[in-house]
């Protein structure tokens, strides 16, 4: 009885009370921590202080790990290591790039969408969800390569036209939701004007989702740019760990693994780190156990 | 009361709601449901009707067509004499200022992202009433008016007991100093010891106030003691309308007093002949020919099943009670 | 009767979602697209030379006129021959579908199969360590890139420097043996990248059925667990499962063959739509864009009629 | 008890179940002791979280574990206990010599299967019967709680049936084998007065019919007053006061009990000027006083209330019990119960 009784009484929005609980899920802190190491390494290659030197011609071909290049050079004799360092900050890129900009197209089509739903605007808006959905997405991204003349930008603006369409479904269900509740009755009963009450009461209530649609669009972001970049669609100067991989392909099958390794070890790790760290976000997050 | 001129603070005359339900090939409308099928009363400045029925009579969608929260199908909402149905929304502003909304669900009422002091503030900051040091001081003469403390201004609804966010609900809808409130189930939700302190604070705010409400219910105990006439609602329809005394001590409607008899008696020893209503109520999609009430009705007699029976006042002129029922011919 | 209305209404609303893809793909690919005018030219061509082949391609014709043709060309399914081989491209997809279908359907079915059968367990033992085992391991499994996994499992499996059990890459499949051996790696990958996603969907939905009023009622009368599962959970939650499964059938064949038919050089959907992107080849990439235009609204029409089996509440209205 | 020469059917005994919550663990029923005799019908009273549902589902081991869990006390019934009980042993009491109906009528049944379907599985399992001899005697059941044309309604889906229908159907559901108990938890709470009066009446009369015992668990006392014998009134998660009806609607001991009768919203034949109320609010129970849990709110606490939990005192000359330190007097010599 005791214990119950000496639980803090805390003062307490819902935003603090999801920070608390996060703070207590030991996997989604280590997550976190690797994320921000990471972040880091990122950082420390855009400011390039890191890495830099990953376009380098320095060693011969193929060599083994060593303490100078710990993990071997490739087929012309660049740093590997560096090369996966490097890796990281366009991962990152992309990765943000995406999924702030999808999830924010996300979350105001759907809410409009969701909000005007029964309408022909939310008819038109669940169309052209549809019809993004149906495009098989290689061909539109490589679709959208070929239209914006191989501007570096490509593979983001087709991701970004791609996974929006997610975020916007699940806003758009939660705010159909919440447009029923009547705390917005009230708001329309007050006389606050639409837009006002989309963008001040029923967003503000799919935080939680868009938090987590954002780190789910990032992974999956991170994901298909390694593939498109495999296949010659996604990052064409610069470094990325699908055109390691890429390189690879080609050595696998000679007994030379370094360049595959080092570029899968690298990005399982992001990854993984980044997957646990949604997770654990969203068990924070979670209304039904917040409230 | 003192009637010094005919125009009610509200009146609403023939008012229809009807949603429509579709289907077939081209999803055509097919039929419609007549949540509220052709309501008229009257409510006097500082006086309260109060709507009782069982779920699913219309009584909620009457209450938000007269707000306009829901679009009347047809009829006249007229507000000191003027209609504000087909009125544009930048129209409504001045009366959306005078009538206001509580609802029944304290959880769902109140916006979980927002502290007290926006959720009451926000009426006043959306109709730039006052300047912002006297919108803060107003929210805590609110919080006064509804019993409770400045202290809580910047803490979230989720804090709070389902009575206290009822509080917090009022106060809200007392900002704009409204003439009329529409209270929706105001007290369903809440536990019993706490609903009477919310019935007794609606009552203070009637008094002290002079607001005109408009106070939905299914409990006939629970509108008693805040209403000074009461509309009994089924399908739809009003089918009895009587000022308090006369509903609870002579209802004449056979459903009236089925929904009386209905109720639990805390007394054990209270030994009572009760009216079994059987059945269920029809579908509001199609509702039975002649008397709404004569699928159910004990008394029925052949005529109901044919013949609508016409609102009649079995009252006097000054103090009416009408009733719509063949067995007062 | 119902059934036959509702799809033919169901196929006409359908219209809308192709029209809308074949615009946007056509506009993408075919306006935007590369001009093919110089490849088919020989060196220093006259403009009259080069104003023919235009004709020939149809790019003197206006938009609209295009973009019909293109409409024409999928309500014929004739979409003519392909620009790089000059094989007809309603022949090319007859001989490479079948490929893709036998290569990807083991791995589609043993993924959700699999899928479910572990999300059941999960589910079951909810809180347990066999569940939180199943869940770690799904969200490894989700962390691992196709990619890596494909490179992987061929090096693992088919190279010198693993076990190599099964060819390396390539289909050439004469008999049901040769099948095996050239579908298990293929297969192994799919499962393995599958699996972690549609484990965590399929636990999620079970989970959320079992906190159900009608399951407490039927343990409240004694049902033992192996029948609330089988009645009360599992049969509950078709509906979702059903979504999942069908609307991923289009996007399996043709999206999820490609990185794996182009990897192995299997000669499938996946693999001509990979070389028509690469080599621009207009009419194979409209086929591909149309049809699957046309089996996504297949998919929403089966979804439908399959809820209506399942679920007694939904009408088909 | 001694004044009672019958045995008891359930025999609750310092019943303490805990919830673990986000914010600490909370006890849901707190040292809960009751009896309930064959062929009686009690009450159990109290509003939102004060732990009546708790109780009901403990007693067929239905407490969603975790965050749940019974941490002490024993529940035994006809003798045999069941805390602890092995899953498959409690199978065979559930549905079959204890049945439970639950408030939502409109989420209780599965919405896939046909009411039918649902009904037979229940007589085959507990009975051995065969499915058409189980649909035949479902069809006789739904006959018995009034269903009109039965043959018919049971090949309907749940969805097919109205709100009122879907309670009988659970009723039903609930007597087809023949229980010895019934728990109701607020069975009528989310009905409509008029068909709240059709199932009390409905269920009263199948008491007496069944010769079971019914345990009415709900937050409205004047549904207590016209179906019950007895009434147990809780409040955060302890027992305030065991009392027959006559008793308790007359001469309420516990000053919650009584607090409680007077802001029963009632027609009144003059209407007041105020209503009575019970001032404050239920206490958290992540934060419980140290002493009776009722004490802020009443009119007669004093010193030892804030400091010592009150026990539920041994039965009296008329089985009534309360936990109160200062209990309203007994009215003198009433009609003996």
């Amino acid at each position: 009885m005791n214990a119950v009784a000496t639980a803090v009484v805390r003062r307490e929005s819902l935003w603090s009370k999801a920070f608390y609980k996060f703070s207590r899920d030991r996997t989604g802190m280590i997550s976190l921590v690797f994320v921000l190491f990471y972040m880091l390494i990122a950082l420390g290659v855009t400011l390039g202080w890191l890495a830099s030197d990953w376009s380098d011609v320095q060693g011969g071909k193929w060599e083994g790990m060593s303490m100078t290049y710990w993990f071997g050079t490739n087929m012309i004799g660049q740093d590997i290591f560096s090369r996966a360092i490097y890796s990281t900050k366009t991962a990152f890129e992309v990765g943000l790039v995406v999924a702030l900009i999808a999830t924010a197209v996300g979350a105001v089509i759907g809410a409009i969408s969701g909000f005007f739903s029964g309408s022909w605007i939310d008819e038109v808006l669940l169309w052209l969800m549809g019809v993004l959905d149906s495009i098989p997405f290689y061909l539109f991204v490589a679709a959208i390569v070929f239209a914006m003349q191989e501007s570096p930008y490509a593979m983001h603006v087709a991701m970004i036209s791609t996974f929006w369409t997610g975020s916007s479904r699940l806003v758009r269900g939660e705010v159909i939701k919440l447009r029923g509740l009547e705390y917005v009755e009230a708001a329309h009963a007050i006389g606050v004007p639409e837009l006002t009450i989309i963008f001040r009461h029923i967003l503000p209530n799919t935080t939680h989702i868009l938090l987590v649609q954002a780190t789910i669009t990032f992974v999956a972001a991170i994901k298909s740019e390694v593939i498109l970049s495999f296949l010659g669609l996604g990052v064409k100067d610069g470094m990325s760990w699908g055109l390691m991989i890429a390189e690879s392909s080609q050595e696998v099958m000679a007994g030379f693994f370094n360049n595959f390794l080092a570029a899968s070890v690298l990005m399982f790790g992001l990854v993984m780190a980044f997957n646990m760290f949604s997770d654990a976000l969203q068990d924070a997050l979670d209304p039904r156990k917040v409230s | 009361m003192s009637g010094q001129d005919n125009t009610a603070l509200l009146e609403v005359r023939d008012l229809k709601k009807f949603f429509p339900v579709r289907g077939g090939l081209l999803q055509r409308v097919v039929t419609q449901v007549r949540a509220v099928d052709g309501v008229s009363f009257k409510i006097d400045k500082g006086h309260t009707l109060g709507l009782v029925g069982e779920s699913g009579c219309g009584k909620s969608t009457l209450g938000r067509a007269i707000l306009r929260l829901h679009e009347p199908t047809s009829g006249q909402i007229l507000v000191d004499g003027q209609d504000i149905v087909g009125l544009q929304r930048s129209q409504l502003g001045v009366h959306r200022r005078r009538m206001q909304i509580i609802f029944q669900d304290p959880f769902a009422s109140l916006s979980p992202r927002r502290t007290v002091a926006q959720i009451i503030r926000e009426p006043l900051d959306v109709h730039g009433i006052g300047t912002s040091k006297e919108r803060e001081r107003r929210v805590i003469e609110l919080l006064a008016d509804v019993g409770m403390g400045a202290e809580i201004r910047d803490r979230y609804p989720h804090e709070f007991s389902g009575g206290q966010r009822q509080r917090i609900g009022i106060a809200r809808a007392l900002a704009l100093d409204p003439e009329f409130i529409v209270a929706d189930e105001p007290v369903s939700a809440l536990d019993v010891s706490v609903q009477s302190q919310v019935l007794n604070l609606i009552a203070e705010l009637k008094k002290k106030r002079g607001i005109a409400f408009l106070f939905i219910s299914h409990d006939l105990a629970v509108i008693q003691h805040v209403s000074d006439e009461i509309g009994v609602m089924y399908l739809g329809q009003i089918v009895e309308h009587a000022t308090v005394g006369d509903l609870y001590s002579e209802p004449k409607h056979p459903y009236t007093q089925a929904l009386m008899s209905a109720i639990p008696v805390p007394d054990p020893t209270a030994k009572r002949a009760r009216i079994v209503l059987e059945g269920d109520v029809p579908s509001p999609m199609n509702p039975p020919d002649g008397c709404l009430f004569h699928t159910r009705c004990p008394q029925t007699q052949d005529r109901c099943s044919t013949t609508v029976p016409a609102m009649v006042n079995v009252g006097s002129e000054t103090n009416p009670h009408r009733v719509a029922c063949h067995l007062q011919d | 009767m119902e059934i036959l209305q509702y799809s033919i209404r169901k196929l006409f609303s359908g219209i809308p979602l192709i029209l809308g893809v074949t615009f946007i793909s056509f506009v993408l690919m075919v306006y935007f697209g590369p001009d093919k005018t110089y490849e088919l030219l020989g060196k220093n061509p006259t403009p009259e030379e080069i104003a023919e082949v235009r004709v020939q391609l149809g790019y003197d014709q206006p938009f609209v006129v295009r973009y019909a043709d293109y409409l024409r060309e999928l309500a014929t399914l004739d979409f003519g021959n392909s620009d790089s081989t000059g094989e007809r491209v309603d022949a090319l997809l007859a001989r490479t579908i079948p490929v893709s279908l036998a290569l990807t359907a083991p791995g589609f079915v043993l993924g959700n199969v699999l899928g479910i059968l572990l999300a059941l367990f999960a589910a079951y033992y909810r809180s347990t360590w066999v569940d939180k085992t199943i869940m770690a391991s799904a969200v490894i499994g989700m962390s691992i890139s196709f990619l890596i996994v494909i490179i992987g499992f061929q090096i693992i499996f088919a190279s010198s420097y693993g076990l190599g059990w099964f060819p390396v890459r390539g289909w050439s499949v004469n008999s049901i043996g040769d099948y095996f051996s050239y579908v298990a790696v293929p297969t192994m990958a799919t499962v393995f990248v599958a699996l972690g996603y549609n484990t965590r969907f399929y636990r999620s939905v079970l989970v959320e059925e079992m906190t159900r009023d009608h399951v407490r009622t039927a343990k409240a009368f004694g049902v033992p667990p192996t029948k609330l599962f089988y009645k009360n959970i599992l049969k509950n939650s078709l509906i979702p499962i059903i979504t999942r499964i069908v609307f991923s059938i289009p996007l399996v064949i043709i999206s999820g063959s490609l990185l794996i038919e182009s990897y192995f050089g299997i000669p499938g959907v996946g693999k001509i739509t990979y070389d028509a992107i690469v080599s621009g080849d207009q009419p194979v990439l409209k086929a591909v864009v149309g049809l699957t235009a046309i089996l996504f609204v297949l998919a929403q029409l089966l979804t439908d009629i399959m809820y209506r089996a399942v679920d007694p509440r939904i009408t088909l209205k | 008890m001694a004044d009672n020469k019958e045995t008891p059917l359930l025999s609750v005994q310092n019943l303490i179940i805990e919830f673990a919550t986000e914010n600490g663990v909370v006890r849901a029923t707190d040292n809960i002791s009751f009896d309930i005799f064959p062929n009686e019908t009690v009450g159990i009273v109290g509003e939102s979280g004060c732990g009546k549902t708790v109780t009901g589902l403990s007693i067929l081991g239905l407490i969603p574990s975790p965050p749940g869990r019974i941490v002490g006390g024993s529940i035994k019934f006809m003798g045999r206990e069941l805390v602890g009980l092995a899953e498959n042993e409690m199978r065979k009491i559930r549905g079959c010599r204890i049945s439970m109906i639950f408030q939502e009528p409109m989420t209780a049944l599965n919405p896939v299967f046909t009411v039918g379907n649902q009904m037979t599985d229940v007589l085959m399992r507990h009975h051995g019967l065969t499915r058409r001899q189980a649909r035949d005697s479902a069809i006789e059941m739904l006959a018995k709680v009034g269903i009109p044309a039965p043959a018919k309604r049971i090949d309907e889906y749940p969805h097919q049936l109205s709100g009122g229908m879907r309670q009988r159907v659970m009723i039903a559901m609930a007597l087809s084998c023949d229980p010895k108990l019934l728990i109701a938890d607020e069975p009528t709470t989310a009905l409509d007065v008029t068909t709240q009066a059709q199932v009390l009446e409905q269920i009263s009369k199948l008491q007496a019919e069944f010769h079971m015992a019914v345990v009415l668990i709900t937050h409205d006392l004047g549904v207590v007053a016209e179906t019950c014998r007895r009434a147990i009134v809780m409040y955060c998660g302890r027992i305030v006061e065991n009392t027959s009806i006559e008793h308790l609607f007359t001469n309420p001991r516990h000053p919650y009990a009584k607090g409680l009768l007077d802001s029963i919203p009632q027609i009144r034949s003059r209407r007041l000027e105020e209503l009575p109320i019970i001032p404050g609010r239920v206490p958290d129970l992540l934060h419980l006083p140290p002493g009776c849990r009722f004490a802020a709110r009443c009119p007669r606490a004093d010193e030892l209330c804030n400091e010592q939990i009150p026990t539920l005192s041994p039965a009296g000359t008329h089985a009534d019990r309360v936990a109160c330190h200062h209990p309203y007097a007994a009215e003198p010599a009433g009609p003996a119960s």
